[in-house]
């Protein structure tokens, strides 16, 4: 729980909407994204720090490897089934208020890897914010996303993101399991169930309820 | 060149397992190049075992090649090894050329080395960056990407891709070089030696990267050739082996280049290599450019070449050829070819199999990365965990190959 | 898609680079000293193959690596392949080899039925058949006796089928179909 | 009623003094970027107010506003006081500093110390509080049940502890020449000789090993171990999200700042500028100006070495940095002050 829900629930909501423009502004001001590379777009999203592109102009070239530093998801790439769950759990351990950028044709809607191993579209794990096209984009495109995510930002609100009670989110948070390579030959049979892959973020779910 | 297996840097001494750690590093880290997954068994900072888990990143690419017509397979090369792209391009249409016995001109050859070279040189100079950046150094990092970014443009000028081009076909390019292209790739080459000099002041005097590159994950020649290392990382063991030396492909064998080789097969020897490899490509491009005569870019073979737009348009057949080739694409004798190249990590083979029709049977790609990630529980045993990041760097791996 | 039968016609025009990379007196020698080791050479596109039965592809491996005539210290690739669900043998798993000092190549294939997809593993030959090896498990299923450590590779651990099997659908069964 | 005015004056002091560090920590942040941003040849933050100039306070205001996650395995109290240590121990060496001389304000017969608290252990005092942010750093990476944050804690304690040594007998050097703790005295000490009496001439050595010890102290490249980023992710904070983060950033570059005062303080003449003296005479307001601002210059120098050296040397290895700190630096600092006694022997009355 965040200041913010201190704030949404003791000022009245004339006061909350003129704090929104400074809250926002802050958090547009610095968006700094999860260091986090997947495919080609990773290497486009590498070249938007570089000099002849520099994100850094923006307040966002803070790449944190840790993502309860983040604030931002930039998922660069193809998600195979295999890193589906990660992805999602990566997205879980970051905390609100977090956006999702979807670069590139593979994260959008799985680009040219319509098959079995690609997920098609990032936004049957996480909720997206900003799809970015091409294959992959060029790094002005993401800057051109990082821009229209700080118009995105502007436009909310400290009232719409309240904490949802404390069950609610455990429940909402699938943990993704990772293998344990210990050598065993022939593990396929030990997991049997489907993994839940689709599961709204609290965020979404609290708006569409 | 040692004999024997190389004994790690430091002694791993049994111990209880409780007293060990399990960690998992990646797929989401940031020194992994991507999404790798190492589950390293620790005592204090040593590795104890370190064991690479890989698939994060399985795009189904060579079932995929089964249900696309040959020149459309193209397009998903480039997404393999995405730092070299074209090298990926250039195996896969020479395997295919291969079967369908196509005799390519003489400009597009010279073309093909060319792009390639400067593709290479793209490719370390990522490596570099990384390299540096996981061991800390950060700014190199900003200047290999300023140099590269003055390679993606001539590409991008040729073929219109940055990162994909797709610039090479089956029976020779997309099209021909634009104009001023020789101008601009000639004024890249002049900087170019100047920016090497550059890294070289930054990282190759440096004290503090030579002790945290020097005798660290070493790999005698017998072993390097046992776990099938190839490229930069074999001839970091001291193997001269280069494919473009060996099995010569697309005019190589008339270009004048050295094959570089370290001895101590260590991570400091396979930055040097890779640091000579720049001076070789810039070589190489060189050459190449200068060699760049007038002529077709295209092989003659109407039936499976797109024809020139111009012919298109004038032309009834060469319509009806491009209608064809597009719509149904064209038959490749039955058979099987496997062709290697010297792509920037290594040996790139292409095993391509056509049961005579207008897709392939079966597409493998024997990615150098591949190969060269499965030798790292050897390097990295005995090491520190500082040690294993740069041991990762130094093998110059791309995700997207290796998982396919 | 129906596969062609595998029966390959010689080529008549020999690619540019083929003789480099025809080591055609080694196969004779090779049929002479071990005719039991070899049911069949193709020479192809400029590429030797040799169809070795499977219980002798380990003795022929180390054999090509040891003999100073082959020197096949280098194993490039293994790879499977499918040539169908309807043909019988169904798999082929191939072995390209390389000599690092005489930079020849060449292609040993084992074939396969359906029912009986075993091989004799190559670790103990060249130790960088193991992730080959897992490969070729994991995307076809073909089972490499005495590999150390048989599992899948690049698929999750929880994965049903062969990816690259023929009769295995582009997009995946259920529940990753998406239809 | 005395002591009520001087109660109420110090924390006037104390507050000044700490929005001042406060904004120019801030400033150091946005500065790292700019300056790292020239470095690499591109321009860094520049579009949030006139030229970034509201870059700190954005990141501050989101971090303040961001979910605070405590992960469910933690210990919780001493997550929670891990960073609260960390910062404090940060700040509270920063009453001791003498930030210029005593300044008279023109027309009037007040006179303002610059300085917060002025008593004779402060440099003991300073060693002995920067220790304890050791703490933070060590608890966090072990309260937060994560084996990155635990590793990572374990360097910082092994790698503090070492350099502290190292650290501490390079000061040694300068309390024999200065022959107090106080460091106003050793200021005051220092001035005089048109700048020449500064203590970096008398003993080079010490405050080039000082100079690497501070960086050590304060996890900074080449030392920036306990946090690597390529190697443990984001080291001791690891799980630290939202403001509990922000002090542990913020205290790493409070620390900065202190070690680079220490360093203006110990061996650059802390406040004395030279000539400044003969131009405007002691005691005068120009002059608590000129020998404050000064002061000021000095340590931004060092800050802006912190931030040159970031972008040009590569990271250690832990025990290569370990066999640094004791087989190398250790003995120079006691070999330096081998050589400081040898110089006091020689000249009695330096």
């Amino acid at each position: 729980m965040g200041l913010e829900n201190v704030i949404a629930e003791a000022l009245p909501e004339v006061l909350t909407t003129r704090l929104d423009s400074l809250i926002n502004w802050a958090r547009k001001s610095s968006l700094w994204p999860a260091t986090f590379g997947l495919a080609c777009c990773a290497i486009e999203m590498m070249n938007a720090t570089s000099s002849r592109n520099d994100l850094a102009r923006f307040g966002s070239e803070v790449f944190r490897a840790s993502p309860r530093q983040a604030d931002v998801m930039i998922v660069s790439g193809r998600v195979s089934r295999k890193m589906a769950p990660v992805l999602r759990r990566i997205y879980d351990q970051m905390p609100e208020p977090k956006w999702v950028i979807s670069m590139g044709a593979c994260a959008t809607s799985g680009g040219v890897f319509d098959n079995y191993a690609i997920v098609q579209g990032v936004d049957k794990i996480v909720p997206v914010d900003v799809y970015i096209p091409g294959c992959p984009p060029r790094p002005e495109m993401l800057i051109h996303a990082v821009m229209m995510l700080q118009e995105k930002v502007m436009k909310e609100s400290v009232r719409d993101r309240r904490d949802v009670p404390e069950e609610e989110a455990r429940e909402a948070v699938v943990p993704g399991t990772l293998p344990i390579t210990d050598g065993s030959t022939a593990r396929q049979n030990t997991l049997a169930e489907s993994r839940p892959y689709t599961i709204a973020s609290r965020h979404e779910r609290r708006r569409s309820s | 060149m040692s004999s024997a297996t190389i004994p790690p840097q430091f002694e791993i001494v049994d111990r209880p397992l409780d007293t060990q750690m399990t960690i998992s590093m990646g797929p989401q880290h940031p020194s992994t190049h991507g999404v790798l997954r190492l589950e390293l068994v620790l005592d204090g900072e040593l590795v104890v075992k370190a064991t690479p888990d890989i698939g994060y990143l399985h795009t189904g690419m060579e079932k995929l090649f089964e249900y696309k017509k040959y020149q459309q397979g193209i397009v998903i090369t480039d997404r393999m090894d995405y730092l070299n792209p074209l090298g990926n391009n250039l195996a896969y249409v020479m395997a295919a050329e291969k079967l369908l016995g196509l005799e390519i001109p003489e400009r597009a050859l010279t073309i093909r080395v060319l792009m390639c070279e400067l593709q290479r040189i793209a490719s370390h100079l990522v490596w570099l960056g990384t390299h540096a950046l996981d061991i800390g150094a950060m700014t190199v990092f900003f200047y290999c990407f300023r140099e590269r970014e003055k390679i993606l443009n001539l590409i991008e000028a040729a073929s219109g891709g940055r990162l994909t081009p797709s610039y090479f076909r089956i029976g020779g390019l997309m099209m021909d070089l634009p104009a001023g292209f020789e101008n601009r790739c000639k004024q890249f080459l002049n900087d170019f030696p100047q920016a090497v000099e550059e890294f070289h002041k930054l990282l190759t005097g440096n004290k503090i990267f030579q002790r945290r590159t020097q005798g660290i994950g070493r790999i005698s020649a017998e072993d390097a050739i046992d776990w099938g290392l190839s490229g930069p990382c074999l001839r970091g063991s001291g193997v001269n082996l280069d494919i473009r030396r060996a099995n010569p492909y697309s005019s190589y064998e008339q270009y004048d280049f050295e094959v570089p080789t370290e001895p101590d097969g260590d991570v400091w020897a396979r930055y040097m290599v890779r640091m000579r490899e720049l001076k070789e490509s810039h070589k190489i491009s060189v050459q190449a450019l200068s060699r760049l005569q007038p002529g077709p870019v295209k092989a003659d073979a109407p039936k499976v070449v797109l024809p020139d737009r111009e012919a298109m348009k004038s032309h009834m057949d060469a319509l009806i050829h491009h209608f064809l080739i597009v719509t149904e694409g064209f038959d490749v004798p039955a058979g099987e070819v496997y062709l290697p190249i010297e792509a920037s990590k290594g040996e790139l083979g292409v095993y391509m199999k056509s049961d005579g029709g207008a897709k392939p049977n079966r597409v493998h790609v024997r990615g150098p990365s591949f190969v060269n990630l499965s030798v790292l529980p050897v390097m990295s045993e005995g090491e520190m965990v500082a040690d294993i990041v740069a041991i990762i760097g130094s093998l110059d791996i791309v995700l997207g190959e290796i998982d396919r | 898609m129906p596969s062609e039968p595998e029966k390959i016609a010689p080529s008549t025009e020999p690619s540019p680079s083929s003789e480099s990379t025809a080591p055609s007196p080694l196969v004779a020698a090779l049929q002479h000293e071990h005719p039991q080791w070899i049911s069949e050479v193709i020479n192809a596109f400029g590429e030797t193959t040799i169809v070795v039965p499977r219980e002798h592809i380990v003795e022929a491996c180390s054999f090509l690596k040891t003999s100073p005539e082959s020197r096949f210290d280098f194993l490039a690739d293994i790879c499977g392949a499918d040539r169908g669900p309807e043909e019988e043998p169904r798999f082929e798993v191939n072995y390209h080899l390389f000599s690092t000092t005489k930079y020849h190549r060449i292609r040993l294939k084992v074939l396969l039925n359906e029912d009986d997809v075993h091989v004799p593993t190559v670790t103990s030959v060249w130790r960088t058949a193991n992730w080959h090896e897992r490969e070729t498990f994991d995307m076809y299923g073909v089972i490499f006796d005495g590999h150390p450590d048989l599992r899948r590779i690049l698929l999750p651990d929880d994965w049903q089928g062969h990816a690259l099997r023929k009769d295995f659908p582009l997009r995946g069964y259920e529940p990753y179909s998406l239809k | 009623m005395d002591t009520a005015i001087d109660i109420a004056l110090k924390f006037a002091a104390i507050t000044v003094a700490f929005v001042v560090v406060l904004l120019i920590v801030a400033y150091t942040v946005l500065a790292e970027r700019r300056v790292l941003g020239f470095i690499q040849g591109r321009l860094g933050p520049n579009r949030v107010g006139y030229g970034g100039m509201l870059q700190p306070f954005a990141d501050l205001l989101k971090f303040i506003l961001k979910e605070d996650i405590v992960p469910d395995k933690s210990t919780r109290f001493v997550y929670f006081l891990a960073p609260v240590i960390a910062t404090m121990a940060a700040l509270m060496t920063m009453i001791v500093y003498p930030f210029g001389p005593d300044i008279r304000i023109p027309f009037t017969s007040i006179t303002i110390p610059l300085v917060i608290a002025r008593f004779d252990v402060a440099l003991l005092y300073v060693l002995g509080v920067t220790s304890v942010g050791v703490y933070g750093i060590m608890l966090a990476g072990w309260s937060s049940n994560n084996k990155y944050s635990l590793m990572g804690g374990l360097r910082a304690s092994a790698q503090m502890i070492s350099y502290e040594l190292a650290l501490g007998l390079s000061l040694v050097g300068v309390i024999m020449l200065a022959g107090t703790l106080e460091l106003g005295r050793i200021v005051e000490m220092q001035s005089g000789w048109h700048g020449l009496r500064w203590f970096i001439f008398f003993q080079p050595l010490g405050f080039i090993i000082y100079l690497t010890a501070a960086i050590a102290e304060t996890n900074r490249i080449p030392f920036d171990l306990p946090e690597a980023e390529t190697e443990l992710v984001a080291g001791y904070h690891t799980e630290y999200s939202a403001m509990k983060f922000a002090l542990f950033f913020l205290a790493e570059y409070i620390n900065m700042f202190t070690v680079s005062m220490l360093a203006t303080t110990l061996f650059l003449g802390g406040w004395n500028v030279p000539f400044a003296e003969d131009i405007f005479g002691r005691g005068t307001f120009l002059f608590g100006l000129v020998s404050a601002v000064g002061f000021i210059l000095k340590v931004i120098f060092f800050l802006f070495l912190y931030i040159w050296l970031r972008g040009t040397l590569p990271r250690f290895r832990f025990d290569q940095l370990m066999n640094f700190g004791w087989k190398i630096l250790l003995p120079l600092a006691l070999l330096n002050i081998f050589i400081i006694a040898t110089l006091i022997f020689v000249f009695p009355n330096l």
